[in-house]
């Protein structure tokens, strides 16, 4: 069981990191809520699987899932789900003033990425290098 | 007193089924609990008047119940045609989309209507025209449609127009 | 209170605090920053003069306050013969040139920026000369860099001035961290940075094997400073600066300072063959070059700075012989040196001053026009060409001495004598050139301006300088004798050598040579026409051009390596961070011989499990391969939100599952709300270069987080989970003990959870105000907004799934649930209110501002924890009590259920504030021709 | 627990997962979106409603009080299952999604 | 008493709740209740400083639950000093906001602030894995809506990468987090510590791996090589009482490696102890250059500065990675130059941008800007401090961090890599300055009219450290001295934490 | 034998679930995918209550009732997207 809940979270990551290096912003947000899944699985793995416990004190059947990684997975999820939810609206900013939702807002010049100046643009490079 | 009632018990059958909801999710009848769900069963209505405004009346309690019991057989009637159909040959079926003129006008015994419709014998509701007049309905498998559809307006439309439009008309 | 306890520091500092003066006293009146510095340099003398007696009674002056005593740093002054010496010329020099700028400056000039700048830098200088700590030493040192910056600055609109100030800046400033690094080794190898204990441990420093590279190190900031070859060619550029700066900066002062530095450690450091070649080596490279370039330039000052490069050459080949006598020379050679070319520098000022040209081509016969500055010229020139009865005539005597004494015995021995006389041929070729191209040969031609004498004033300082060249050279014994012995023994260490500073020595080999240098130095001049044409045939090292190509260069290579690795692309950093993990992870593993899993019995695989992971592998795979296709790639998120949530269910963590299930439906309403304004398609835009390094990294990662889930889960460990399973309900009054360890063990985490919330919807909220966002073309969308059934449907759900809210939030304690879950149910029956009905509608039923919300949560839950506080214990310290009521029974009262009230109120908060703001954004924005119908 | 009892819950439990089963074969089975839409939205509930039953019998005869519960489950799924088809029926004529071709569009007589 | 070290966290945070509770009643009621809860916070740290110097570390224990089963809060020397830092910065910071009318730019400037504010403080405080990670998301969101706060293109890109990769660094820190505990139990730090030092050789290689994946994620946020890229832009595009208060957020990434792999990877760790020094060492060294590389390709002034940041930032981790009580002490002694210099710098920096216009920051020549000479004299000052030149506190700084490097084997490496760093820094300045100072058009086109150098109390007070950093040389480095000394003897703070009894509770009866 | 018909049944719910997932995985359009995630919803409420019976914990309740509860939320949210684009207006 566990070689199957590790090859889950290794898949899910994998699927995650490359979601994650994509070049938009909604695939960005997707791959890093894959890898939060991915992550808070292990997390809650890492008090060793249990199955079929009961989830609170119960004097008569004894036994218990360990407690404490359910606790830090609980706020993971949470604090993922704030970030996640912060990540898009920031990708829903990013599209509206940069224009599109390359990551790095390409698709204008990029120069002008660099420069908010745009008059001097053409010449910039060359008046640097005068003045430098 | 009615002025009261509309104040402390906006939605008496909705305070009802919270009330029974609540002993169901706690599953338990201690007194506690009914003290609390009866708490409860005020508390919401009257913090969630402002979403339905609409004042719900029953007019036929009994009819009603007579209509849920059709409903429940029909549902479980439904589900073994259905099944039948679905596992039997697909080739067989004669699909169509029934338009059916409706009578009702109250939305909240429309949507009971469409409900009804969609668990019901191989027949989904599919859209409501703007005006709220007709009902599009899917069907797996009519081959006499317009029997389908005297159905529904017999065995469903009918009590509901009793049971929510009764004393409005 | 002893003053001379005391003034060397107040000597050195009293120009800072001068220099301030000035630049505040220059408000009042033009000159009032002149009067200043002048009367501080004067001061400065005075408050010398005392310990200058006790100097020439034989002692060394010290006086010391504790700095930082840990790392050998004391506020450490020293006055010896050297110290004295070098003092006294900088504020000497300085004070002449005070004088001599306060009428140099025209009116455009700032005289208190001037000045200011003027009187650090002499700070500076006194701080290098006066210095008995080392790193205090190295401190001064490259504020010398810094000042004299800012004084070949001084005409910033001048793109010369700027960028010789930048140049000489860029030198000198490595030097003096070269310094630094070499005092830090010679400060470890002698475990002192005071001056006197480093002088006594030459035996040590020489033998030690960091001996090299602290001499090299030391070397460097001694040829950058002193200009030696190959650092030479800042010097020129640095003419840029006002004339009196020159003459300060290049006679006594800024050049000199490296110089001293020789003389300084010379007790330590010299004596060894790598002192003599590297030393020896570099100044007579730079005497040569400086000698022979100083004669084709037409500029006055070009002139008068690679002669300066030449006679720096000459002092650091006299150091470099590394005989006494060879010291005691060089000294000597320091000071007439800085007051000839003080003098010359000025008088090349009042030339251009009043001429409007630096150029000999253009200037001539000046002699007329000029006669009293043309005196001055002649005498400092010849006192500079080595001319008898003049003080360098001395001084290059005893260096041709020198040199024809320390190849005695070697079978070359006639190379050094034959190359320092080539110098000196052409130090008199150059020497004369001043001379004459400038006061004789013909007349001007077009100066800008017609040439008269200066003011009187200005030549003053000139005249006082010009007196000491002639005083010492006739009369050394009764004039420099005193100081240069006093200077040469405090720079040996030892007392000094016997020497003659007697006009005549007899006819002997250096006079000879002397006489050579004189007479082919005049033929060289003489014949100059040609050589000049020669020499400007050639193309010839540009220093200037290589520095400034080196330093494009430079800017290009770092623009290069930046924008390499610094692509401002959140691919790149992603890649590199993952990348990183992955690296440094493995290396940690292997570098212990850890087996790779443990011997913990792993559980057995069931059939539904084995078909859940499937969904889950698939979902996955599916949510990357459509993730083109964005709403399919959210849904296959869905499902393994869904599957994720199952294995919680399987593996005993219900409270777990339930926060997973509804934290999925509020992300995917989240997105679906942002994907409206989102493309819906991802294009086709990535290399498969690209594509190759990143799947490599996500095969990487997946193969890292499968052997890092199996290492541990192999492996047996003991945890500290069982206090809370002893100790939740005694100690935490709740039989849930996920709940109990988030509202009560681990409360405050939970606390900062919450917290996290609320920042997320606040920045949401802050972020979407004010945006403008259209949405994106695609499929034709229905008329009707809010189909009525769902609309009914969603009246009846709302009090449903409040009610299921309370449930969870009541029983979390004890059972699966608890605040956070129950929020989020209460925000999606919100949610589907608003999905069914509208923004509009809603809003208009739900006048609660969510902030409020957000701070009353915050406020509930900090409020619960601080109750604790005043009985009397920590944060977050839970109380609990069961109460018995007739008719209701036993329930129990815990201070954890406020505390998660407050969780409630957050996560509805932010929830709701969130999405609601989102979905106001398209009615901000909405100008297509749909409108919002609203509910009826 | 007698063994007409277990019987009755093995059949309850059995009937249920196989209508969900039915349920999820039309899913996958039949040929157009509205005619797939049919299994789900009825086999699938009542199978739920089955499983649900069994649920309910088991846990109340466990715990020998009666356990009700499990119908909040199947009265929310019955009341859900239908919004949710009429609106994903809502979506797929409005997206024109493909049906097949003999499907009759009957518009019944006033 | 008892409470010392949770005011610190429960006054930003009361302060932050506050705000938001009183937003409808305006912005003033919000900067009264700002300001005062910042200078209240400054006296507190300080005399929380003075307090801790004397004493044990201070226990703090949430809940009253003991380590390591509670969330402790650990007051000891490094944390106290660490939250004086923050509450000077944060009072220059915050001053300087005011006066720039920078909390006017958009929502809830005052609430990021102080919840910034509080995590920042959380994350130096807490004794707790775990917890840690909680502080570092509390003060990651802040930073975000403050790095956003007024919006922008350039400031949403940066933003989104800056969050983009925060996001990946947490995921990290939660697979090592999740990877301790699993192989060690436990999540309080002291806690830890004691177990790695008692490890089977067979347990070992997980630790490592776990431990220097944590190395990573802190190297993200202490910007370390190769896992910078966030910081330039992010530091640079965002306003300028922003970024400097973002001066600190580095220091917290290396608070974090100082605190979390000096207690669990220090002395004690056997075998496991000091495996993040090599990396440390030689990335920070590359760090260096490469930031040094980033100042001189710089094209406008807030970038130089944030690739400043980056140098010194790197300066400070080469001297933790020397690992000897006198390298901790001078760099503790840099990292306070760093944070107000660098700070300082960002502040100047909104200035010289208001003075030149259209040209802002840009490395094009332009009309003079007023004040020109006053701002120039500023600037070479803090260029003075920033790149460790005499007589300021840069060099100070440097130089005991080289004579601390001088034992280390790599002596030669280090010595290389900070003087070449700050020659290329100077030389990089002296070209900045230079365009920005002195290759002015005429004044005639002037870019903007002469405004007061609003907020220029805050700029005083942070470059002045330029100076009292020298001049207090002796007492400063003696305090840091102390510091270091006490985290190389990591058992008092462990004997402190794990024997803390809490209170006796006497309506709990606990199960041990 | 309930044992063996709470393991026989969990088969056939997770065949069913297959089933449901291939759908999802061909489509072929969006409405096919939506029900079939829908009905995926509703087998893991089945999976679960049967599992509940199996392990004998009523603690499986609430998951499924919430998963009855979400499901039907993302359900809507999915067909209002397709219908409107922008789910909340
Ligand atoms: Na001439
Ligand atoms: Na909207």
């Amino acid at each position: 069981m566990e070689i199957l809940f590790a090859l889950s979270i290794a898949v899910m990551t994998a699927a995650g990191v490359f979601l994650t290096l994509r070049a938009r912003t909604f695939p960005v947000v997707l791959g890093l809520s894959l890898l939060a899944y991915a992550v808070n699985l292990f997390l809650f793995a890492m008090g060793r699987l249990q199955v079929g416990l009961p989830s609170v004190i119960n004097p008569v059947q004894g036994g218990y899932s360990d407690p404490l990684p359910q606790a830090l997975v609980l706020t993971a999820i949470v604090i993922a789900f704030g970030m996640t939810a912060f990540l898009i609206v920031l990708a829903l900013k990013a599209k509206a003033e940069l224009g599109n939702d390359h990551v790095d807002g390409l698709h204008q010049a990029q120069d002008e990425m660099a420069d908010p100046n745009p008059s001097p643009r053409a010449s910039s490079k060359a008046k640097r290098e005068i003045q430098s | 007193m009615s002025q009261l009632r509309r104040v402390w018990l906006p939605h008496p059958w909705l305070s009802f089924t919270l009330w029974l909801v609540w002993l169901l999710l706690n599953n338990t009848i201690n007194p506690g609990h009914m003290l609390l769900g009866a708490i409860l069963a005020i508390l919401l209505p009257i913090l969630t008047q402002s979403f339905w405004p609409e004042s719900v009346s029953l007019a036929r309690p009994k009819v009603l119940a007579k209509f849920l019991g059709v409903v429940l057989w029909d549902i479980l009637v439904a589900n073994l045609l259905v099944a039948r159909l679905i596992l039997g040959k697909k080739d067989h079926l004669q699909p169509a989309f029934l338009s059916i003129p409706l009578e009702l006008e109250s939305p909240l015994a429309i949507s009971i209507l469409a409900n009804t419709i969609c668990l019901t014998p191989g027949t989904v509701s599919c859209d409501l025209s703007a005006d709220q007049k007709t009902l599009l309905v899917h069907a797996l498998d009519a081959k006499q449609p317009q029997a389908t559809i005297d159905e529904i307006k017999h065995r469903y439309e009918r009590p509901l127009k009793e049971i929510f439009e009764s004393c409005s008309n | 209170m002893n003053l001379l306890a005391f003034n060397l520091p107040i000597v050195a500092l009293l120009p800072f605090l001068a220099a301030a003066l000035a630049a505040y006293a220059a408000k009042f009146h033009r000159y009032a920053a002149a009067w200043v510095s002048a009367f501080a340099t004067l001061v400065a003398l005075g408050l010398l003069v005392p310990s200058i007696g006790q100097v020439f009674e034989g002692q060394t002056l010290i006086q010391s306050w504790t700095w930082l005593d840990q790392a050998g740093l004391q506020f450490s002054f020293r006055l010896d013969g050297l110290a004295t010496l070098f003092a006294l010329l900088i504020l000497g020099i300085g004070l002449l040139v005070i004088l001599y700028a306060r009428w140099y400056l025209s009116a455009n000039d700032s005289m208190g920026r001037f000045f200011a700048y003027l009187m650090m830098f002499m700070g500076s200088m006194l701080g290098i000369v006066l210095s008995e700590n080392l790193i205090q030493l190295v401190v001064f040192w490259e504020l010398t860099s810094i000042t004299s910056f800012l004084l070949i600055s001084y005409w910033q609109h001048r793109k010369d001035a700027r960028e010789g100030a930048r140049m000489a800046l860029a030198i000198t400033g490595a030097g003096g961290l070269a310094l630094l690094a070499g005092v830090l080794l010679l400060g470890h190898i002698v475990g002192s940075y005071q001056l006197s204990d480093v002088l006594a441990s030459g035996e040590l420093i020489r033998n030690h094997p960091l001996y090299l590279p602290t001499l090299v190190l030391i070397l460097l900031a001694v040829f950058t400073k002193s200009a030696q070859f190959p650092f030479h060619f800042w010097l020129p550029h640095a003419m840029a600066a006002p004339t009196p700066v020159s003459a300060y900066l290049h006679s006594a002062t800024m050049v000199k300072a490296g110089i001293f530095l020789l003389a300084r450690f010379f007790p330590a450091l010299s004596g060894t063959d790598a002192w003599m070649w590297l030393v020896g080596g570099a100044g007579m490279a730079t005497l040569l070059i400086g000698a022979y370039t100083a004669l084709f330039k037409h500029d006055l000052k070009g002139l008068l700075a690679y002669s300066t490069i030449s006679h720096l050459g000459l002092i650091t080949l006299l150091f470099g012989f590394g005989s006494q006598f060879a010291v005691v020379a060089a000294i000597f050679h320091i000071i007439n040196h800085a007051t000839f070319k003080a003098s010359l520098f000025m008088v090349a000022g009042i030339i251009d001053h009043e001429t409007g040209t630096r150029d000999m081509r253009k200037l001539n016969g000046l002699i007329k026009y000029m006669p009293h500055t043309a005196a001055l010229a002649i005498i400092a020139s010849l006192a500079m060409a080595g001319v008898p009865l003049l003080n360098g005539f001395l001084s290059k005597e005893m260096f041709f001495t020198e040199a024809v004494s320390i190849s005695q015995g070697s079978a070359l021995a006639w190379i050094i004598p034959a190359l320092v006389t080539l110098a000196g041929i052409f130090s008199v070729a150059y020497s004369l050139r001043f001379v004459h191209d400038v006061f004789f040969n013909g007349e001007p031609v077009d100066l800008p301006r017609t040439p008269h004498e200066p003011p009187r004033m200005m030549k003053i300082p000139v005249d006082l300088l010009v007196i000491l060249c002639l005083a010492v050279g006739i009369l050394p014994m009764f004039t420099v004798a005193p100081i240069l012995d006093l200077a040469a023994s405090a720079s040996l260490q030892a007392p000094t050598p016997e020497y003659s500073l007697a006009l005549w020595h007899g006819f002997n080999l250096p006079l000879m040579m002397s006489i050579v240098a004189l007479g082919l130095g005049a033929l060289l001049y003489f014949n100059r026409k040609g050589l000049i044409a020669a020499y400007e045939r050639h193309q010839h090292i540009d220093a200037k051009h290589y520095f400034q190509s080196g330093l494009h260069g430079l800017i290009w290579a770092a623009e290069w390596v930046s924008t390499r690795f610094d692509k401002s692309s959140l691919q790149n950093a992603a890649a590199w961070t993952l990348f990183a993990s992955l690296l440094l992870s493995a290396y940690g593993f292997m570098q212990f011989s850890s087996p790779l899993f443990g011997q913990r019995p792993l559980m057995a695989v069931d059939a539904v499990s084995m078909a859940a992971a499937a969904v889950l592998i698939f979902a996955s795979l599916f949510t990357l391969i459509w993730h083109r296709h964005r709403l399919q790639s959210l849904m296959m998120i869905g499902v393994v939100g869904l599957i994720t949530s199952l294995a919680f269910v399987k593996f005993s963590a219900p409270d777990l599952a339930l926060t997973q299930l509804s934290v999925e439906v509020v992300t995917i309403v989240l997105l679906l709300l942002a994907l409206y304004f989102l493309p819906q398609t991802t294009p086709k835009e990535t290399g498969v270069s690209r594509l190759a390094r990143d799947a490599l990294l996500a095969i990487a990662s997946g193969v890292g987080v499968f052997l890092f889930t199996m290492m541990v889960l192999s492996r047996e460990f003991s945890t500290i989970s069982d206090f809370f399973l002893a100790n939740s309900v005694p100690g935490g009054g709740g039989t849930n003990v996920v709940n109990v360890i988030l509202v009560d063990f681990r409360g405050f985490d939970t606390l900062g959870e919450i917290i996290v919330l609320a920042l997320a919807g606040l920045g949401i909220f802050a972020m979407l105000q004010g945006l403008q966002l259209q949405p994106t073309q695609r499929f034709q969308l229905t008329k009707e907004a809010h189909p009525p059934i769902l609309q009914t449907f969603s009246r009846l759900l709302l009090p449903l799934m409040l009610l299921v809210a309370v449930f969870i939030f009541l029983r979390g304690h004890n059972l699966p649930g608890g605040g956070f879950i129950a929020g989020l149910i209460a925000s999606v029956a919100l949610i589907v209110v608003y999905l069914a009905n509208g923004i509009e509608w809603t809003q208009a039923r739900l006048k609660i501002d969510m902030h409020l919300v957000i701070g009353l949560g915050l406020l509930i839950a900090t409020a619960t924890g601080l109750a604790a506080i005043l009985v009397g214990y920590p944060f977050l310290t839970s109380a609990f009590t069961h109460i018995h009521w007739p008719i209701v029974g036993d329930f129990e009262l815990a201070s954890a259920i406020a505390f998660d009230l407050g969780v409630f109120l957050v996560v509805v908060g932010s929830s709701v504030l969130s999405l609601v703001q989102l979905g106001k954004l398209s009615q901000s924005s909405d100008t297509s021709p749909r409108h919002s119908e609203g509910a009826k | 627990m007698p063994f007409w009892f277990e019987l009755l819950l093995s059949a309850l439990v059995l009937l249920g997962a196989f209508l969900t089963l039915v349920g999820s074969i039309g899913l996958a089975k039949l040929p157009d979106f509205y005619m797939r839409l049919h299994g789900p939205t009825k086999a699938t509930t009542l199978g739920g409603g089955a499983v649900l039953l069994g649920s309910i019998l088991y846990f109340s005869q466990q715990s020998g009080e009666i356990s009700l519960h499990e119908l909040l489950i199947t009265l929310f799924l019955f009341i859900t299952a239908p919004v949710g088809a009429h609106l994903m029926a809502k979506a797929a004529l409005h997206h024109k999604t493909r049906k097949i071709k003999r499907t009759l569009d009957y518009h019944g007589k006033q | 008493m008892m409470h010392l070290p949770f005011l610190p966290l429960i006054l930003p945070l009361l302060a932050g709740i506050l705000i938001l509770l009183l937003k409808p009643f305006g912005l003033a009621a919000q900067r009264w209740i700002s300001f005062v809860s910042v200078l209240v916070l400054l006296g507190l740290n300080l005399w929380l400083l003075n307090f801790s110097l004397e004493v044990n570390p201070q226990i703090y224990a949430l809940g009253n639950w003991q380590a390591p089963f509670g969330i402790v809060l650990v007051l000891d020397q490094l944390s106290a000093f660490m939250l004086v830092i923050t509450a000077l910065l944060a009072s220059a910071a915050l001053w300087f906001a005011l006066r720039q009318n920078t909390d006017r730019l958009g929502a809830h400037f005052h609430v990021l602030f102080q919840i910034q504010l509080f995590g920042i403080n959380g994350a130096f405080l807490t004794g707790d894995l775990f917890n840690l990670f909680v502080f570092f998301e509390v003060l990651l969101l802040a930073s975000y809506g403050l790095l956003l706060h007024g919006g922008g293109r350039l400031k949403t890109r940066a933003g989104l990468h800056y969050v983009a990769i925060n996001l990946i660094g947490s995921t990290l820190f939660l697979f090592a987090v999740g990877a301790l505990y699993g192989i060690l139990g436990t999540l309080n730090m002291a806690d830890l510590a004691v177990r790695i030092a008692q490890l089977p050789a067979s347990e070992q290689g997980v630790v490592a791996a776990a431990g220097l994946m944590l190395f990573v994620v802190f190297a993200i946020k202490a910007a370390l090589f190769p896992v910078y890229l966030w910081l330039p832009n992010a530091y640079s595009q965002t306003t300028a009482a922003v970024a400097a208060l973002f001066a600190i957020m580095t220091k917290v990434g290396i608070y974090a490696i100082l605190r979390v792999h000096g207690l669990l990877f220090g002395e004690q760790a056997g075998a496991l102890a000091g495996i993040h020094l090599d990396w440390l060492l030689w990335l920070s060294l590359i760090s260096m250059l490469m930031a040094a590389l980033g100042v001189v390709a710089a094209k406008a002034l807030r970038q130089q500065i944030a690739y400043l940041v980056l140098a010194s930032v790197a300066t400070l981790m080469a001297a933790i990675a020397i690992n000897s009580p006198n390298a901790l002490a001078a760099g503790l002694f840099y990292l306070i130059h760093s944070t107000f210099i660098a700070a300082g710098l960002f502040l100047l920096a909104q200035w010289i941008t208001q003075g030149r216009g259209a040209t802002a920051d840009h490395f094009i020549s332009a009309p003079a800007m007023p004040k020109a000479i006053l701002i120039g004299s500023v600037f070479v000052f803090a260029a003075l401090a920033i790149s460790g030149m005499p007589p300021l506190s840069g060099f100070m700084g440097k130089f005991l961090i080289l004579q601390a490097a001088l034992l280390h084997p790599q002596a030669a490496w280090i010595f290389s890599a900070i003087l070449v760093s700050s020659l290329l820094i100077i030389i990089a300045l002296a070209r900045s300055g230079s365009l920005l100072f002195y290759n002015v058009q005429p004044a005639e086109s002037r870019a903007s009219e002469p405004q007061p150098l609003a907020g220029a109390n805050a700029v005083l007070l942070l470059l002045a450290s330029g100076l009292l950093l020298v001049i207090f040389a002796q007492p400063i480095f003696d305090l840091t001295e102390l510091i270091a000394n006490q985290l190389y003897q990591p058992q008092l703070y462990l004997r402190t934490v794990l024997e803390f009894a809490p209170l006796a509770n006497p309506y709990k009866e606990l199960v041990p | 034998m309930l044992e063996l018909s709470l393991q026989i049944a969990l088969l056939i719910v997770a065949l069913a679930s297959l089933l449901s997932f291939y759908r999802l995985f061909v489509g072929p359009d969006l409405p096919d995918r939506i029900l079939a995630l829908d009905t995926l919803y509703v087998n893991t409420i089945v999976l679960l209550v049967i599992g509940g019976i199996l392990l004998q914990s009523a603690l499986f309740f609430e998951a499924a009732l919430l998963i009855a509860v979400m499901g039907f939320v993302g359900t809507v949210a999915l067909s209002k997207y397709l219908l409107r684009g922008d789910i909340m207006e």
